[in-house]
């Protein structure tokens, strides 16, 4: 707000600034009650379910809650200490991160292929349809899926078989090597969908000017993708990213079910692990802590999305 | 009278459910089965009904340590006075009540006793020539034959991820059942000579081409099929074996598989599965009235006709030809009862250990079971220090 | 007033430039060799629900059924081991409930937010759309012993009441979004009309919100009936629990279905889902733009 | 049907004066219109009277009753809103009648009330129309069909045509006008587009910046303006703007001397000229008559001018000239074409210049409203 | 510099006609407008000439040379959009050199072009915002740029005016005459701003459902258009049309004869007129003259209209009358109040008449091209 002029002052000070105060915190807290009104209902469920349990689990993972033990002593720090002193944490935490760089990168940039693929070609609808529809399928049931998919003598290695004209029997799911990129492949086949309706939505959105402005100043077609459409784009690429990452990082059906025979499998990821911890060795407290760390990451995360989506609006609002 | 039977085995709740309603009939008291699925979910809903000091009255475990930890909470009931009269009808031997003792008390009754045997195709051996192998070297050479006949011995694998320790503590019961013993309380290590030479023993079978691939996740169907001759599994894998195709009796039969050294008494991994009662429950006379009527030989009878479950009640009728067979080899041989692996380790180490065993299926060679046996170490011992 | 329109045939000339106009063909070519990747999983899938165990242990896995009578006894045996009867009413109920009250309780709170002014709107906003910054398994363990503790444990009204709750945060995210955009002048005409905030809501805005609201309840409505996580933490009876949560069954411990009976689940438990977005998908896309 | 008096209106926003104190008394069946720059306050102004904002300071009267504190469903007021505001997913009939419904009216009566509305506005055909089946002329007339079935005793408009091509418009304001002659309702009506003012109002309002700069009917704003700003606004093309000053002329007469031109200045017409005083003459392009187009006019000076450029509009043209160092636009009617760098013989109708003083712009007429 | 000949040129969109053939020879260095009412392929005509649409049939031809299957990028001609199609992602200076830089120009060539473009444009301060933080009138203006600095042999305009408001948007079009006339570049510019046409046009082309009504300069189209609809859709307020027929006067003359009025015709100024013919006369608003006000006319007849709503704009009102049973538009300079159903002597300049065939719309001027 610029700085008030003379006459403005003195013209307040004429009115009385108190009064025109009071009479807009009146209307604002009129308006106030009813918002809370018409907010109760969401406000009640969202603290009862939501927000009560996240506190509860921060405050937990800070005692030594297991198993048929009541929550009651206080231990600190122990078992964030005894987290971060496991190998089986690192490992999980490692794996997470390739979840979270695989799952941002590969659906965002076949998405965008397709997409582009896609825009304007015949039976457009049909495909767009067919991509997206493993994305309504449950998690679950892909993961079964492409359990028998990946099996030694599923799909794949049929497949596989048929190229090379030898035999293969990959055990796809119970090798260290390829049982996360396995997965993180269904993970991207089931994603991809909703990462190419988003961006082709973002697509349609790019005003179809700046484009022809681009081809009149004699950019090829790749010229303008590069130049024009993907930085007008940004805004759409930055909520792909997000939501991508985001899905990453909490993914669990799929690592569960498909990963209930590899070896390691609670080290898959640090939801599986923190699952087995707590599930399974009923280490309440110590699972807690892991969902803790994940929840700092991901608020990581989303604090990071506000600032990129804030600069790319700037960039091209 | 309604009540209620909390358990996780959601494959088997019809016939539960079939129990239920026979011991309705019979005493006016109706058993309600409650499954739960996973087992993990059971668990915790165990653990924290529990903590906040109402379990449910009558509920489905298991044994071993995770009995133990069960009975440390003070909330089970002991039910000596139950095996007392079970015992002494003659139903039910001192073994089996011994497999639900707690620091001498006795805390369940069971709903499933189930023998660890070998399952064999008969028609495979009847045209190898073969009968039932009464040693190890009758075992061997068997495998051998088999193997030379091109048909593979064993059947085993990594599914559902917890199967990988069926092989090592059978290996270990054949060859050291004392080191066996020692592997629970922490007193043998994972990496000492005695599990050395099961694992040895183990890969040298696998490099003999004597097993089926460990990735399949249909053993069942598998040994159904004929891709294997013999599989070793629970009484309670029969009936799968039975609806994928392959009858019993006519064609497969079962057989305890024998020592290594012939010196050593016979005997056979059994699974219990343990039913207990909470300390509330023992004094409703409706549960106990459930109780007596499923461990009586009426119910009993409804139970294995309806599951196939052996629950240890000799004067029953035998579920199966299988269980038959073997209640009656171990009369003969004076086979003495061990506990399953899974059961007599740690509940906090079974996940992790049995993570490993499965990774020596898929990899089974010495040089990957040095690296095993040393991981497995280092968890159990990181558990037994931090007992201390 | 007349002028010559046709000075000449357009449709011969429409018809011409169709046929120099070349290319398209490469592009349709590789879009239909991306979607057989996609489908190939698919035809999987439904060819081995058609295969009797010793039919799919037989034959290579792209190999046609046999007959159509192995599916009969797969669905059957899917039907009676998991219950799926139960699992199916369950979800459908917990769906319907769940994302119909959900998406209704966050146009409230949209409206409430958007189309009041007051002080404090983002704090309000941000309060209620923390609910779903935090990783969903932070939830678990909490409600999981909360539950066990008020007795919510294995109840529908626990199940419908935290679908209820999940499903809210992003709803509000979306309709704040959409309620900003619409009109204020129509509130405002509204008013001058004669309508009071109730009003406003019920007459006005809501009718307005109805093409996303019918959206969002299609996301949450699938996004509820795929859930497994929490289903499988709160509600675990077979009554109770939901249709992913039944067809864990067949990963049980002592269960050996195979494939063919796994894969027959899968595909009961989708049809749905999968029935639903082919009738309303143009209502799902249009949910997806108002997200973006 | 009602008079409408603003009594040192204030509007502030956190502590932003948007209106600085408004002063107003609108007659019974007087169509007013606001008309300024954009930001200068109208809406607000408006706004504040329908009680759609809250009123800062000062006093809302209507019918001499204050209203400043009663709901706008209250104050008898309806408003057509520039977006028009239609419910979009109620037909035209159920837009129409919803304020009615919500009055519980009877059926019949409310049936009635948009019948007769919609006669009106011949609206028939479209009744069972939803709003996006209506194009933007239909749009309009259902807005203001909403607003006539309510018998306001005001009617408000803010810019009610702004989103009508050219033509609509054109024809749209003549309705307006039409309608409000009709109905005979005190109507205040905002814009920032001059023609509608010119041709809607009883009398125009100019607001700056929050303030009113003028109020007066569309001849006097354009013959007498109070000052430069509105001498500016109103009349397109804009009025010419010349600097220069006051000096002694013959005959004890008064000179206006700029770079432009120099003039006689006419007796009688300016008050307060001192000599020497700098003050900006103003002539608008009706009033530069190049020779021998359009009518001569009486009194006036001859000059010529340099094209620079002219723009032929059909039965006329609009000519930027050159004239001495300022730049002049004329109007030339029954246009020849000219060139570019022609020398344009002009007539400058100095009887009808205007003086403002450089300083504050308020105009030096002897008396401001005089014709 | 350059010719630019569109032979029979057409576009069709799936089954649907949008251009049905268009032969025009464009001069070099001469400024074109295409006008017409919306949809009738102004827009498409002209972005098949800028590459950005198939042509379904025809040629293009720039300078002689057969383009239709160039891309854009190498036609040489450079566009303005109407809505400017910036790039929202690039400063103005970006925006400006993109297309050089894509041509791989030398950095201090780029520099230069850029850089005289923006003195001209004035664009200097904003080289570094980003186009949301320009103002209208700015970014359309950065638009013009980004195609100077191509140096194209053909300027193309979409409506690069009608997001602006009024005021912007008279300020604009004298830029863009002005920077044409020191450019000198053939130009091609679409509006359907009649106004922008007569004022920027050295030729006027008026489309009408995807063909070409009439191609003439300003004044040709204004005084002799070819057909009624060119008749009504140059010049506003719009041509008056009267129906009627022609019929014997004396001394073996023709009369027009109307419900409106009688009018002998004058000789020579018709063709093919044959009595009894239905045909439509026309006559505009400025040969409508209110006695008293303007220039009388020499010739032509008088008539009494009765006043149905006067228009003030400030120097001159419009007058909608009822001139016998039909309605008139008239233009009043110095105008005076005027009452409804005021009585009001009138002078029509029945010399300026113009003859339209009642079926075809054809003039029935003598030669069509005489002025
Ligand atoms: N809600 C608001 N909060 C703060 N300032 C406001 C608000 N509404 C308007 N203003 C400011 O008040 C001033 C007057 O705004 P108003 O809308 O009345 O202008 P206007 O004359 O109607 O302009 P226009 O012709 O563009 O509609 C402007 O400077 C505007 O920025
Ligand atoms: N991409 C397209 N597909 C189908 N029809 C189109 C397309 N573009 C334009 N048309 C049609 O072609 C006709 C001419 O459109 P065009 O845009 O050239 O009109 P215009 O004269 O520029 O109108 P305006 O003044 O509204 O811009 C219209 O009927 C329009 O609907
Ligand atoms: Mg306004
Ligand atoms: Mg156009």
């Amino acid at each position: 707000m610029s700085a008030l002029s003379e006459s403005d002052q003195k013209l307040l000070e004429r009115i009385g600034t108190d009064r025109i105060a009071m009479r807009e915190r009146k209307t604002r807290r009129r308006n106030f009650a009813t918002a809370l009104l018409f907010m109760a209902p969401a406000l009640l469920l969202v603290c009862g379910m939501l927000l009560y349990p996240v506190l509860f689990n921060i405050w937990l993972s800070f005692t030594d809650w297991r198993k048929f033990k009541g929550l009651d002593t206080f231990v600190g720090f122990q078992n964030y200490k005894r987290l971060f002193g496991q190998i089986y944490f690192a490992e999980a935490a490692f794996n997470t991160m390739i979840w979270v760089v695989a799952s941002l990168v590969v659906p965002v940039i076949l998405g965008l292929g397709i997409a582009i693929l896609l825009r304007g070609v015949r039976f457009e609808n049909a495909f767009k349809n067919l991509i997206f529809l493993p994305r309504v399928l449950a998690p679950t049931a892909v993961g079964v899926i492409w359990f028998y998919v990946y099996a030694p003598t599923g799909l794949l290695n049929y497949l596989l078989s048929l190229v090379t004209g030898e035999t293969v029997s990959v055990g796809w799911l119970y090798q260290a090597n390829t049982v996360t990129p396995a997965i993180i492949a269904t993970h991207v086949w089931q994603t991809v969908g909703i990462v190419m309706v988003l961006l082709l939505l973002g697509l349609s959105a790019v005003p179809r000017d700046p484009v022809e402005a681009a081809q009149m100043d004699g950019a090829k077609p790749w010229q303008t993708y590069f130049h024009v459409i993907l930085p007008i784009l940004t805004p759409t690429l930055v909520v792909v990213t997000i939501i991508s990452v985001l899905a990453g990082f909490t993914a669990f059906d799929l690592l569960w079910v498909m990963g209930s025979t590899y070896p390691s499998q609670r080290t898959l990821s640090l939801v599986v692990f923190m699952y087995f911890e707590a599930f399974q060795k009923g280490g309440w407290a110590f699972g807690g802590a892991i969902a803790v760390v994940i929840g700092v990451l991901v608020l990581l995360v989303t604090w990071i999305q506000a600032l990129l989506q804030a600069r790319a609006e700037r960039m091209v609002r | 009278a309604d009540v209620p039977l909390y358990h996780d085995k959601g494959f088997w709740s019809q016939q539960f459910q079939v129990v239920g309603d026979a011991a309705g009939e019979k005493t006016g008291v109706r058993i309600v089965q409650n499954s739960y699925a996973p087992p993990e979910q059971y668990k915790a809903f165990v653990q924290s009904s529990i903590a906040s000091g109402s379990p449910p009255d009558l509920f489905t475990w298991w044994t071993g340590q995770t009995m133990n930890e069960l009975v440390a909470t003070g909330q089970v009931a002991p039910l000596d006075d139950v095996w007392e009269k079970l015992v002494a009808s003659g139903e039910y031997d001192q073994s089996t009540q011994d497999l639900f003792k707690v620091d001498g008390k006795t805390y369940a009754v069971p709903f499933s006793v189930a023998r660890w045997v070998v399952l064999y195709n008969k028609k495979m051996f009847a045209d190898q020539g073969l009968s039932e192998p009464k040693t190890w070297e009758e075992l061997m050479a068997a495998a051998d034959k088999l193997k030379a006949a091109g048909i593979t011995p064993f059947n085993a694998t990594v599914q559902e991820g917890w199967r990988g320790f069926i092989w090592f503590s059978e290996l270990m019961i054949r060859t050291d059942p004392e080191a066996y013993k020692g592997l629970f309380n922490g007193t043998v290590a994972y990496d000492s000579p005695a599990v050395e030479k099961v694992f040895q023993l183990w890969s040298d079978m696998y490099a003999k081409g004597y097993f089926t691939d460990p990735r399949s996740n249909e053993e069942p169907q598998d040994f159904a099929r004929g891709k294997a001759a013999m599989y070793l599994i629970g009484e309670w894998g029969e009936g799968l074996v039975d609806a994928a195709g392959l009858k019993p009796d006519a064609d497969f039969g079962a057989f305890i598989m024998p020592n290594m050294d012939p010196k050593l008494p016979s005997a056979v991994v059994v699974e219990a599965g343990p039913m207990v009662v909470s300390v509330a429950g023992k004094e409703k006379p409706d549960i106990m009235t459930a109780l007596n009527f499923w461990t009586s030989v009426d119910g009993a009878n409804v139970w294995s006709k309806a599951s196939g479950n052996f629950i240890g009640n000799t004067k029953a009728d035998a579920p199966n030809p299988t269980v038959a067979k073997i209640s009656a080899d171990m009369k003969t041989n004076n086979t003495v009862a061990m506990q399953r692996w899974w059961e007599a380790v740690p509940p906090d180490l079974q996940g992790e250990l049995v993570a490993e065993l499965n990774g020596f299926l898929l990899n089974p060679t010495m040089d990957n079971a040095k690296m095993i046996m040393g991981r497995m170490q280092a968890l159990n011992a990181d558990y037994w220090e931090a007992k201390q | 007033m007349a002028i010559a329109l046709d000075r000449h045939n357009y449709d011969a000339i429409a018809r011409a430039e169709a046929t120099r106009r070349k290319g398209g063909w490469i592009v349709l070519g590789v879009a239909l060799l991306v979607s057989l990747v996609w489908l190939a999983p698919f035809y999987y899938l439904i060819v081995s629900a058609f295969k009797s165990s010793t039919e799919y242990a037989a034959g290579h896995p792209l190999a046609l059924p046999q007959g159509l009578s192995p599916i009969v006894d797969n669905a059957i045996r899917v039907w009676t081991d998991a219950k799926l009867g139960w699992g199916l009413v369950n979800s459908a109920l917990y769906g319907l409930v769940g994302a119909s009250v959900a998406v209704f309780v966050a146009a409230m709170a949209a409206f409430g937010l958007t189309r009041l002014d007051f002080s404090g709107r983002t704090f309000w906003f941000m309060l209620i759309f923390s609910g779903t910054v935090f990783p969903f398994q932070m939830y678990l363990i909490p409600l999981f012993f909360t539950y066990q503790q008020i007795g919510l444990l294995n109840t529908r009204a626990g199940m419908i009441l935290f679908y209820c709750a999940i499903c809210v945060p992003f709803p509000v995210l979306v309709l704040r979004n959409f309620m900003a955009g619409l009109n204020r002048e129509m509130d405002e005409a509204a008013r001058m009309d004669g309508a009071n905030d109730w009003r406003v809501f019920f007459s006005i805005v809501l009718p307005n919100a109805k093409g996303p609201m019918l959206a969002l309840f299609l996301l949450q409505f699938t996004w509820i009936w795929n859930d497994l996580l929490f289903s499988t933490v709160l509600g675990n009876t077979p009554e109770i629990r939901s249709v992913m949560n039944a067809l864990q069954v067949f990963q049980g411990a002592y269960t050996s279905a195979g494939p063919n009976i796994a894969m027959t689940g899968a595909l009961m438990a989708s049809i749905p889902t999968v029935l639903l977005f082919f009738i309303l998908r143009r209502h799902f896309m249009a949910g997806l733009s108002v997200s973006a | 049907m009602a008079q409408v008096s603003l009594r040192d209106l204030v509007k502030v926003y956190g502590r932003q004066p948007a209106v600085r104190g408004i002063d107003l008394d609108i007659q019974d069946r007087e169509f007013v219109v606001f008309v300024g720059p954009s930001g200068c306050g109208k809406s607000t102004t408006l706004r504040m009277i329908a009680g759609l904002e809250n009123i800062s300071h000062g006093e809302l009267l209507i019918d001499g009753q204050m209203v400043n504190d009663l709901p706008s469903r209250q104050r008898g007021v309806a408003m057509v809103f520039q977006t028009y505001a239609l419910y979009p997913h109620m037909t035209v009939r159920q837009n129409m009648s919803f304020g009615l419904r919500l009055a519980g009216l009877p059926k019949a009566e409310i049936e009635e009330r948009v019948a007769r509305a919609v006669s009106v506005l011949e609206l028939g055909p479209y009744l069972d129309r939803r709003p996006s089946q209506l194009s933007g002329g239909q749009r309009q007339r259902v807005a203001m069909g909403r607003a006539i079935v309510r018998e306001p005793k005001v009617f408000l408009f803010d810019e009610p045509l702004s989103n009508l091509d050219a033509k609509l418009r054109n024809q749209m304001r003549i309705e307006i006008k039409r309608l409000q002659k009709a109905l005979n309702v005190t109507t205040i009506y905002v814009t920032h587009d001059q023609v509608e003012a010119m041709t809607l109002a009883d009398r125009i309002v100019v607001m700056k910046d929050g303030l009113i700069a003028q109020v007066g009917t569309p001849i006097e704003l354009y013959e007498a303006p109070a000052n430069q700003f509105v001498a500016g606004f109103i009349g397109a093309p804009a009025m010419n703007f010349f600097a220069g000053r006051v000096e002694a002329g013959e005959h004890d007469g008064l000179v206006f001397r700029s770079n432009a031109f120099d003039a006689v200045l006419p007796t009688g017409r300016f008050a307060r000229l001192e000599i020497g005083r700098p003050v900006v003459a103003g002539l608008r392009p009706d009033d530069v008559v190049p020779v021998g187009h359009g009518v001569p006019p009486t009194g006036g000076i001859a000059a010529t001018g340099i094209v620079i450029l002219s723009e032929v509009l059909g039965g006329e043209s609009q000519i930027l000239l050159r004239l001495g160092e300022a730049e002049v636009m004329a109007k030339m009617s029954q246009p020849r074409p000219v060139e570019s760098d022609e020398r344009l013989p002009l007539q400058l109708n100095t009887d009808r210049l205007h003086l403002f003083d450089a300083e504050t712009g308020a105009s030096l007429r002897a008396s401001a409203d005089a014709r």
